[in-house]
């Protein structure tokens, strides 16, 4: 399977785990994110994850080819769901297959964190009470509630 | 004069109002970029909280621009 | 699902995770243990994993207990199979879903090291050169070799 | 002198012969029993490298035993 992938349909980490699969290695970590229901105090209902694929399967790549020479493992992959989402489904997989657990978990703990930093994915919620917003991004609601504040009472665009 | 194109994504997509446009600019930079776009778009997120990719790879802010470039503003990620 | 339970079946992690899921828990974390072709150079055929089902049952569910208090994870459980097992088929499975992954990784290498030491399970490897042992008992074998060469040369049962 | 059930697995199951047994003994404890058995048995590993557990729980070697009581040697572990 490909090192990293988008899906934008429901993501089955059985039939990944296949890909990994080695009679050589006796040990399997795996981490999946699924969709919670509330963040920072607020409920969730739903979210939807928006991608840059071109640039983001390029980094998602790099990045597990990183925890495979760092750690000796066997093998990874990383797959990330793009579309909406509803509560409970899982947004990303990741799994290493290696000879030993200890650097399976390390390999696999190194890929969510990086995928996390490093992958130009967006994650917008919608909330119980209406609202909605781009994780990660307070200023970028603060200034897009400026924006259409300032459009209320007036054009701003050029 | 370059022409560019530029793509939005997720906060910036809907502060610009379209996810996609090709231009002609006088900026020699991805920074001159944005602070042209920024004015033309209303868009009120810095430079500082993005980051920048020019044909599919993060660049420097400062790498100059040529004729055909495909650029993206990225803003802060939130996968997983 | 129990938090500990012995398995003679073929292992489905599929199953067992969702009776983890949970709407308040973002991250979820497994490990898998599957019987590898290779143990200290030998190459190994099959193996048989033999347990002291009633107190491995009491003991595995004190170390599932332990990690879910120590890293306030939310759900967690482990599942180990019994029996002979072939190449490749998945020895034992632990899932842990927690709000946050640090945690969920950490339970789940907590169970996993815990259930290799703890419980009573053991496990026997068949090799291609016809020679067998139980894994971690090195003096067991040499013990059953001279009680076997004893045993040639005359009775040192009572 | 007390009746007490002893079941053996893996490495010792295999060196005594027998998976379980119902005996009479005077062996006061689980250590004085495991004596008794490497004998009888032939069992050459030593008690250091055993637990024992009475009535399935883990026991220090020095309980005392009691009629009725359900004893286990316990080999070096290999889950996983």
């Amino acid at each position: 399977m490909q090192k990293f992938s988008f899906s934008s349909a429901t993501l089955y980490p059985d039939r990944y785990r296949e890909a990994l699969a080695d009679p050589a290695s006796g040990g399997y970590a795996s981490f999946e994110g699924w969709v919670r229901d509330n963040n920072e105090g607020k409920r969730v209902l739903r979210l939807e994850y928006e991608a840059f694929e071109e640039l983001g399967l390029k980094e998602g790549e790099r990045i597990v080819e990183e925890a495979i020479r760092r750690y000796g493992v066997q093998k990874a992959a990383c797959v990330h769901r793009v579309g909406d989402l509803a509560i409970g489904e899982l947004a990303v997989w990741v799994g290493v297959s290696s000879g030993h657990r200890g650097e399976a978990f390390a390999a696999c703990r190194y890929i969510i964190d990086e995928v996390k930093h490093r992958v130009p994915i967006w994650k917008k919620e919608h909330y119980l009470d209406g609202d909605s917003g781009w994780v990660n991004c307070e200023r970028c609601a603060e200034a897009a509630h400026e924006h259409a504040h300032d459009h209320d009472h007036g054009p701003v665009r050029a | 004069m370059r022409q560019v194109q530029v793509r939005y994504f997720a906060a910036l997509r809907e502060q610009a109002g379209v996810s996609e446009e090709q231009l002609e600019t006088g900026a020699a930079t991805p920074a001159e970029l944005y602070e042209e776009l920024r004015l033309r778009h209303g868009m009120q997120l810095p430079a500082t909280m993005l980051r920048v990719a020019v044909n599919e790879e993060f660049v420097e802010w400062s790498r100059p621009l040529a004729s055909g470039d495909r650029v993206v503003f990225i803003p802060p990620v939130a996968g997983g």
